[in-house]
């Protein structure tokens, strides 16, 4: 294993960190529960960019691996987020997530 | 990444024949509107019968269809790279078939699970 | 990739979309001429000889008439939704080997699109997205019954991508390989002295669960619930006008066509003549040049025959009710892909294994 | 000939991953992240690896973002207001955080080194990584079957056909 001085930062180091930035702005911002749960996705995409740059130029196939667990997290998450949402909405009947404040007292 | 650049190739004339039909559609179709052909199709009916919340049960089946679809789709997506190296390892020995019998047990008793609650009975 | 192999590129991807494009309407005269041969009645006959040219006056019809976007419709979606499932069903035809291969200005051209060695990947994950036009186009026309029908029509056709994974999954086991191309190599030649070495008699069930998930794909009968005149008025193109609606038999006709060809690749020996092996063929034909058109007209006879099959039912076979149709995806086809998948593994091991 | 294409697909990505925090509608915000995913596949392409470009187009792009068109569509939503309901406060608070974060990545990235392993191309691809993944990572294989047994029972619980009809009938 030869330490490689690569160029480090490329491309698709500026998009991950883009998409990782707009996910979770979005996830701080928007009001409704669906597109919150959209935003989450945008982060996982942006860790999955980063993996398969990293394991792609420094050789290293595991990175490969891991994003394909992560494809399946991220599906299980969005089944069960959805889930979540959807009885949400049928018990307050909006999705707007400022309405789901029952625990604050 | 060379063998791709055809695609690309076939998409960009792809996308030129849908502009081709659009732009030809609107260029020689006749443009005549009435106000009866601008709103949408009703059947007749002046106010849509089923504006009630009936239609909210009936459409939450789909959703389930779709999120058992994912599910599946997930489980179906880890035969491919299986069955890809699963001919040559088994000149190793047999541990990607009881690998691939272990997991197909849990798919069988997912769809067994789903179709003793007959959550699919889509109607 | 220097200029003149980027040209050679293009315009065999030209060449092969065109030729692609052309089914669409031989396939609406084989369709209407194959739906009177079956109702006993004559069919298209006044435009041309035997209405050899009615496609084309219907193609004049569809450009001509006007196009009528209803006003509560966001434009869009609205407008972008034939195009989502067109887009797709022509991406498709990258994945297909259509013949060998030929010597032109020097050099080996292979008569195929794309001969990448993810194609049959390919072919799945953009067929996944032709759902897309359906959902949006439906849901534009903000219309309840296209909105019904776009949800049923989708969900039929997710739920038939799994058996086509799954069927698909069968197939690499064989070949050991994703790439269409190399599937085509190993189907040459003769099996067990009278058989043509084709893929269907290794894998029957593989062959029948691929052959009706890919029906109820391209949204032909009798899985065609979602255009069902009778329940849901048209489905999800209620609202669209004239060329925009040929978009959607346009692309219906196109996934047909790959449809067939995935079918005639996977199990019927793609370009191969049976029986014969392409050395003997160069042999006796000279040139590989006369080669690769014998194989591309062999590759077209087969679609052929299976377009024929795909008319014949549709017109022979009565509509499935909607319950009937997900429970044969989800009760019969899916249990029936992994039971095969499993039984050829077991089979596999004791024939191969250690 | 490649960093163009990389310098196209990445800058359409990121417009599309704005259009799905922007857009007004939550069914334009599901099409743009269609868009975003599918430029992300070709980034993957790009990058060299086709099988995890394809499964992220078949499981995400064919699969994830279709059940949140179904649910968009379920629910009819209104055009909802978005950015300019929101209150001051968390927007800038947002903005700085998510300006910060990204800084944070690029920061750590710099400095990372990799240990250049020699077999480069032969590693990346399918079948190399179908290998490794059933040779080192078969129990990670396994107990991701018994998870998505888990993730159906739950996701069907948590629909709960029956009692979504007897609710919905009242």
């Amino acid at each position: 294993m030869i330490p490689a001085s690569v160029q480090i930062l490329h491309w698709s180091h500026y998009v991950a960190a883009c998409l990782f930035a707009l996910g979770m702005f979005g996830f701080l911002i928007r009001k409704n529960a669906i597109v919150v749960l959209m935003c989450i996705e945008l982060m996982l995409n942006a860790v999955n960019l980063i993996l398969v740059e990293v394991s792609m130029r420094s050789g290293h196939p595991e990175g490969l691996i891991f994003v394909i667990f992560i494809i399946t997290v991220a599906a299980a998450e969005a089944a069960v987020g959805l889930g979540i949402i959807l009885n949400l909405y049928r018990a307050k009947g909006t999705v707007n997530i400022d309405a789901f404040r029952e625990l604050q007292g | 990444m060379e063998a791709f650049l055809p695609i690309g190739i076939l998409f960009l004339f792809a996308v030129m024949l849908c502009a081709g039909i659009y732009v030809l559609t609107n260029l020689l179709g006749p443009r005549i509107f009435q106000k009866n052909k601008l709103s949408t199709y009703e059947c007749g009916v002046q106010n849509p019968l089923f504006e009630t919340n009936a239609r909210l049960p009936f459409k939450f089946r789909f959703y389930l269809v779709a999120v058992i679809f994912l599910l599946f789709d997930v489980e179906g997506a880890f035969f491919l790279p299986w069955a890809l190296v699963y001919r040559e390892s088994l000149q190793l020995g047999a541990n990607l078939l009881i690998a691939m019998l272990v997991f197909s047990v849990f798919i069988i008793l997912g769809l067994i699970y789903v179709f003793q609650n007959n959550y699919l009975n889509v109607d | 990739m220097d200029l003149t192999e980027l040209s050679i590129v293009s315009i065999k991807t030209l060449l092969i979309y065109v030729a692609f494009i052309q089914v669409v309407p031989v396939m609406i005269w084989v369709e209407r001429k194959g739906a009177a041969l079956i109702q006993d009645r004559p069919g298209p006959n006044r435009v041309g000889p035997f209405g050899v040219f009615q496609p084309i006056a219907d193609a004049l019809k569809f450009l001509f008439k006007e196009d009528p976007v209803p006003k509560e419709v966001n434009r869009l979606l609205y407008n972008l939704g034939p195009f989502l499932i067109l887009l797709p069903s022509s991406l498709i035809i990258a994945a297909i080997p259509v013949g060998d291969r030929v010597e032109l200005f020097g050099r080996d051209i292979l008569l195929q699109v794309a001969d990448i060695d993810v194609a049959l990947l390919f072919f799945l994950s953009i067929s996944s997205l032709g759902v897309y036009g359906i959902l949006f186009g439906g849901w534009a026309s903000n219309n309840k019954y296209s909105l019904l029908g776009a949800m049923r029509s989708s969900s039929q056709v997710i739920s038939y991508e799994i058996p086509i994974a799954l069927s698909a999954a069968n197939a690499v086991m064989f070949y050991g390989t994703f790439s269409l191309r190399q599937m085509v190599m190993q189907q040459e030649g003769v099996l067990l002295g009278f058989l043509p070495n084709w893929g269907i008699w290794f894998q029957p069930i593989g062959f029948l669960v691929l052959f009706v998930a890919l029906f109820a794909e391209t949204n032909r009968l009798p899985f065609d619930l979602p255009e069902s005149e009778a329940e849901l008025v048209g489905g999800y193109h209620t609202e669209y006008g004239s060329m925009k609606f040929a978009a959607f038999f346009m692309a219906e006709y196109i996934n047909l066509a790959t449809a067939s060809a995935l079918l005639v690749t996977l199990f019927f020996g793609g370009w191969h003549v049976p029986w014969l092996s392409d050395s003997w063929l160069l042999l006796k034909l000279g040139s590989q040049n006369v080669v690769a058109l014998v194989q591309v007209a062999m590759f077209l006879a087969k679609i052929s025959v299976l377009l024929c099959i795909f008319v014949w039912v549709r017109w022979t076979v009565p509509r499935f009710r909607f319950d009937q149709l997900m429970h044969l995806a989800w009760g019969n086809l899916i249990p029936l892909g992994l039971a095969n998948i499993i039984v050829t593994a077991i089979l596999l091991y004791f024939f191969e294994g250690r | 000939m490649r960093e163009v294409f990389f310098m196209i697909f990445s800058i359409f990505t990121v417009l599309a991953a704005l259009g799905v925090v922007v857009s007004r509608h939550a069914i334009f915000s599901a099409f743009s992240l269609v868009l975003a995913f599918f430029g992300l596949a070709i980034l993957y392409l790009l990058w060299g690896t086709s099988f995890v470009s394809m499964l992220q187009i078949l499981i995400y792009t064919g699969a994830i973002v279709v059940l949140f068109v179904f649910v968009v569509m379920l629910l009819d939503l209104k055009k909802e207001e978005t950015l300019d309901s929101a209150k001051t406060g968390p927007l800038v608070m947002a903005g700085l955080s998510v300006w910060f974060f990204s800084l944070l990545i690029l920061r750590a990235l710099n400095r990372a080194t990799y240990f250049k392993s020699t077999n480069v191309e032969a590693a990346s691809d399918i079948k190399s990584i179908s290998t490794l993944l059933f040779s080192k990572y078969l129990w990670g294989f396994e107990i991701l079957s018994v998870f998505l047994l888990a993730l159906i029972v739950s996701a069907c619980v948590l629909a709960r056909a029956e009692y979504m009809e007897r609710k919905a009938d009242q």
